[in-house]
């Protein structure tokens, strides 16, 4: 990894964050009509996944989707205005916080049912195969996710067609108010790769560099014709499920300790370790992030909100 | 002695005396336990009856919902939580072809009591995912009963039947009642499977309403009511088996139907009790009956739009009118 | 040129020239590789165009239908073989839920151009889990056409108009009808979506049938015929968007409506008919119209109970006299 | 094991295989009203597991389900009865033959839907434990099945929460036309128990002792709630995938090879060898078992059809 690559992943995770707290605020102050579930602390592993990926690569994302978009390059101003049900969102407001769209950059379906995007990611790998190109396609899911019947239906079938798959499992310790340990029966959920045949690795998802390392094996067994790969990313979700959530569920102490293991963080530290970055940088880079963020605020709450009738364009006669 | 409490209130009311009363009653679903539930419809109960009968799950509706048939089948009650109805089209084999058949295909030799819970319907900005009211599905499957409480008063009285009910009953309970109240007795009360209850009378006019669309209809009732417009609404509560009786003596009194309702209009319970209404009393009909549904698209996530696709009090009110103008 | 073929084979004719047209159309399911479908439906396809496009799955209806909305998101035009509807059940969030809103969604970003095939109804004792007819499921949602074919010529037009068509189709095969032969012209034709057939003309009662109940209805109307009865046959061929226009021209002339529908009667689709009729066109009918349906009950397997719940010639022909009859 | 165990072992398999070879004559004479799906050269698992069941243990199984049934204890009469539609079946005629049960000895379904068995076998073993009592749920299933969500998501949910089932996965070696390497993505199945941290094997499933052996294993496990386990037992589906099917996808030689190593041959020629049996026991245990079936075939087909109406008996109202 060069140092421009280094920076750009401080970049899209700083990005990250201030959206995402920029919709924190915004939802506060009820411009997000509905509960939205904000990926803060998660950011190094979009990050880290995204920054390998070509334009024409694609992804699947869930609920939890808003840093996924920004790292494989959906600008904040569209992302936020979707969450904000504005026209200018990438969906004009028909999609919303869980579902984000823009597949010209390969954002091809933030998706509300748990486990749902791993099958269509895997169909998009399928097509990617047939048409014989080396793209490749990465779905995002939570811990949640990686017990629900999708989750092994996809895997099989993805490694027995050997298709240019990356199975990215963010395990953030939690689904809603469920801990991992109460509902997963296996403890590193990237063993159950073992179950088809096909690698399976289990990192730290607060560490940009070891998802980004995990990722660069992935996706060059992908480009290759090697088949699918499942990356397990340990991280903690450091809100609560969903914003207005107390999370009153957490153990003593957790959510402190995750804090002090923060992955923008650790990143610039090590940056800084290595030289490649001051901490003046570092301001400023987060100054831009957080400029961008506020502005693409501004912009959300600015915009028109979609005309009623246009709820029935794209419904066809039927 | 009834006092005034929020619908679930009086929905977890039901549950906690039915598991008081019968050690054989569990629930089961993503976060039931410890946190409560989505809606906190289950708040305090794990506190009360302990981690073994208000079992948290893995995201894994498919086996909640069977897990839930062979508990069935071995003489437990046990109450499976879906969460969103959404989410039960994971689920459906093991509701529609398991837990639905295997008492038919048994010849009786097994039965399947339980009650699977789902909140249903619009909420705000709930988007595609979770603003389903597809119950009409369960509607058509032989060996399902189907309920949608629209007061805390039936909240209550149905889940109580629902859980002692000896087949499978979807429990539906619409997101935007949850925090309505009314006055709900505080001892146990079965409010009996397939009986509705006419909310309000009237004479001129029918209204078949469920859910969140009978406090709807009462709404516009009562505005109508200033024009000189009679309306009487029936909630039949339990959609299937739906009591055609009640419905069908309503509308041989005021000569006109309208339902109003939230799932999609084709092959929706809407056009059911239109065609059962007109293969069985046509004669009584004076006037063309008419729905009101959520219009038939995806639902959009931004407010505008998407309070433009379901059914309001004023809509109701409108398509009242329309349909008392329409050619006789 | 026109030539006699069964329904199977017109099928099999109508993907063959799809997939020689467009390179982007494959065939995925359970065996339909070299062994050729279930029922044969593929058989010779795959020595055609190789294990690339019939591409044999696990059994993991989930993943087939998932898998063929990414591959659809992309340019390609999956044919998804879901075998027998009844395993639909397991896959219904990625066809209702997935398929059928993504376009939606994404504010018309994407598109799913995909075709979900299912074999429905009745066979031969085929009991409990594999007699399913319960597509109104998919009538009930926003974003999904269905087609239902009854002859061969039909299977073939409508499965080419199913492949070319932007948005997700279920296409339906009756199983009692892959073998009846019937006249289909040997080069590629399509018959557009929504718009029905009058297969049979008549004017003193309208019967709307699909798949396997046209015949049954065809052979009613012979029948009545001899006794001065004379019955209209229309078949919808799609049941969603369904030919309204047609329906209703034919009850005006008529007076008289009997729907027969193989799914159930609760929100189903002869529900769905009576409701549209009477809410357009009440005026024109001259008795209440009525439907024939499987009966409300999960499908027993021993051949006299079998037969019992099912339409057949004879009770088409009886609900017919019986409507006839009926009170004006 | 006994020498009374060693032979009852074999009385099952022979039970099974004069049964099915009964159905296979009752097929083509057109006494069985749909295709049915025979279970013969799989008779020493049905055998070996259910051997060591309680009458109050349950089980599940599939469409090929026959001789589970009779390895349960369910009287020849009652199946062949169910599978020609009549009265006296076991199910009254609603059933048939993929939907069979007698709860009373704890036969507690066959399931015509691929996998649907698995979730009910897990409900009902969370039932025994919640009961407080020591029974074991069993549930049948094949490869095929282990490919499907409903498989994933019941292992899962019966590790956590350490359920007395035994999962028995029979890897005939194809799913319908599809052979097992087509389609399923691991080598052995009974490695996929590592996903859910339960034991699982893989033992040759045309020997009865090996299945016996790991029951033994399992069952232990389960009565004293130490959870479930996966038994993957390889056979070979020496008939078609149902009666009709000429099962022209195999490979060559595969049938031939497979019925050298029939189950009810190796296991009489084990006892033999052991002096358990002499040649003319096992040709009087042969001949009992096809003496029953032949007795059931004919009270079958001498049985009445149920009468149309009792189609509606436990409709209910609705
Ligand atoms: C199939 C399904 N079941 C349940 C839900 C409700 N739900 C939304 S998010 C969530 C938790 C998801 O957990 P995980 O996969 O770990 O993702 P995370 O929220 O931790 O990012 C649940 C249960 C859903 N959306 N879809
Ligand atoms: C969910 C589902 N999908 C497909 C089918 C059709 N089907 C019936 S049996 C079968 C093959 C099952 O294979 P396996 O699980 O290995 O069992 P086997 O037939 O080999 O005993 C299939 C695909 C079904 N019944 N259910
Ligand atoms: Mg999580
Ligand atoms: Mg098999």
């Amino acid at each position: 990894m060069d140092n421009a690559m280094k920076v750009r992943l401080l970049e899209t995770m700083l990005n990250i964050r201030k959206a995402e707290l920029q919709l924190a605020i915004l939802y506060k102050n009820g411009k997000v009509p509905c509960a939205a579930h904000l990926y803060e602390g998660q950011e190094a592993i979009a990050a880290g996944v995204c920054a390998q990926l070509r334009v024409d690569d694609c992804l699947t994302s869930t609920h939890r989707g808003h840093g996924h978009c920004i790292a494989k390059g959906m600008p904040m101003k569209e992302m936020i205005a979707e969450v904000c049900a504005r026209k200018t969102g990438c969906c004009g407001g028909k999609g919303g916080t869980m579902h984000l769209f823009k597949p010209d950059i390969g954002v091809m379906g933030t998706i509300g049912i748990v486990g749902a995007g791993i099958p269509v990611a895997t169909g998009i790998a399928l097509a990617m195969k047939m048409q014989k190109t080396d793209r490749v396609a990465v779905s995002f899911f939570g811990d949640g996710a990686a017990n629900n019947g999708a989750f092994h239906e996809s895997l099989n079938l993805a490694s027995v067609w050997k298709l240019p798959v990356i199975f990215v499992c963010e395990n953030n310790r939690y689904a809603t108010s469920v801990a991992v340990w109460r509902s997963t029966s296996v403890e590193k959920i990237g063993d159950r790769a073992a179950s088809y045949s096909i690698p399976g690795v289990t990192v730290d998802g607060n560490c940009v560099d070891e998802v980004y390392a995990a990722t660069e094996a992935a996706l060059s067994r992908a480009r290759t014709g090697q088949g699918p790969t499942l990356i397990e990313a340990v991280t903690y979700r450091v809100r609560g499920h969903y914003e207005g959530d107390d999370a009153a569920y957490r153990k003593q102490g957790e959510l402190t300790e995750a804090r002090e293991h923060d992955p923008i963080e650790y990143w610039k530290q090590k940056l800084i370790e290595d030289g490649v970055l001051r901490e003046e940088d570092f301001a400023a880079l987060a100054a831009k992030a957080e400029a961008e963020a506020e502005e693409a605020a501004a912009f959300a709450v600015d915009s028109p909100f979609p005309a009623p009738e246009e709820a029935l364009i794209l419904t066809a006669q039927i | 002695m009834a006092r005034r409490i929020r619908f679930i209130e009086a929905l977890r009311e039901g549950m906690r005396q039915e598991m008081e009363r019968d050690p054989s009653v569990f629930i089961m679903g993503e976060g039931v336990g410890p946190h409560g539930s989505a809606f906190k419809q289950t708040d305090g109960l794990c506190a009360q009856f302990g981690e073994e009968r208000l079992r948290d799950t893995p995201i894994s509706e498919l086996a909640i919902a069977g897990t839930a048939v062979g508990a069935a089948m071995m003489g437990m009650r046990p109450i499976a939580d879906l969460m969103w109805i959404d989410f039960s089209m994971l689920a459906m084999d093991q509701i529609c072809n398991q837990a639905a058949k295997l008492r038919y295909i048994s010849n009786g030799q097994v039965k399947v009591p339980l009650v699977y819970r789902m909140s249903t319907g619009k909420s705000k900005s709930n988007a595609a995912h979770h603003s389903g009211s597809f119950y009409s599905w369960f509607i058509n499957t032989p060996g399902l009963k189907v309920v949608l409480p629209s007061t805390p008063n039936d909240a209550k009285g149905l889940i109580i039947s629902a859980i002692r009910d000896d087949d499978p009953v979807i429990y539906l309970e619409h997101k935007l009642l949850f925090n309505v109240r009314g006055d709900v007795p505080e001892e146990p009360f079965a409010i009996p499977l397939g009986v509705a209850e006419v909310k309000r009378e009237g004479t001129d006019l029918t209204i078949v309403a469920t859910g969140a669309m009978v406090g709807f209809s009462l709404t516009a009732a009562e505005a109508l009511a200033k024009e000189g417009i009679s309306v009487e609404v029936i909630d039949p509560r339990t959609l299937m088996p739906y009591d055609g009786a009640t419905i069908l003596t309503s509308v041989r009194k005021t000569g006109n139907l309208l339902c109003v309702e939230e799932g999609f209009r084709y092959c929706g319970f809407g056009s059911e009790i239109i065609a059962f209404v007109v293969e069985n009393a046509m004669d009584s009909l004076r006037r063309p009956p008419r729905q009101l549904t959520t219009m038939h698209t995806t639902i959009p996530f931004s407010p505008p739009m998407e309070d433009y696709v379901f059914p309001n009090p004023e809509r109701v009110a409108a398509a009242v009118r329309a349909l008392l103008k329409s050619e006789a």
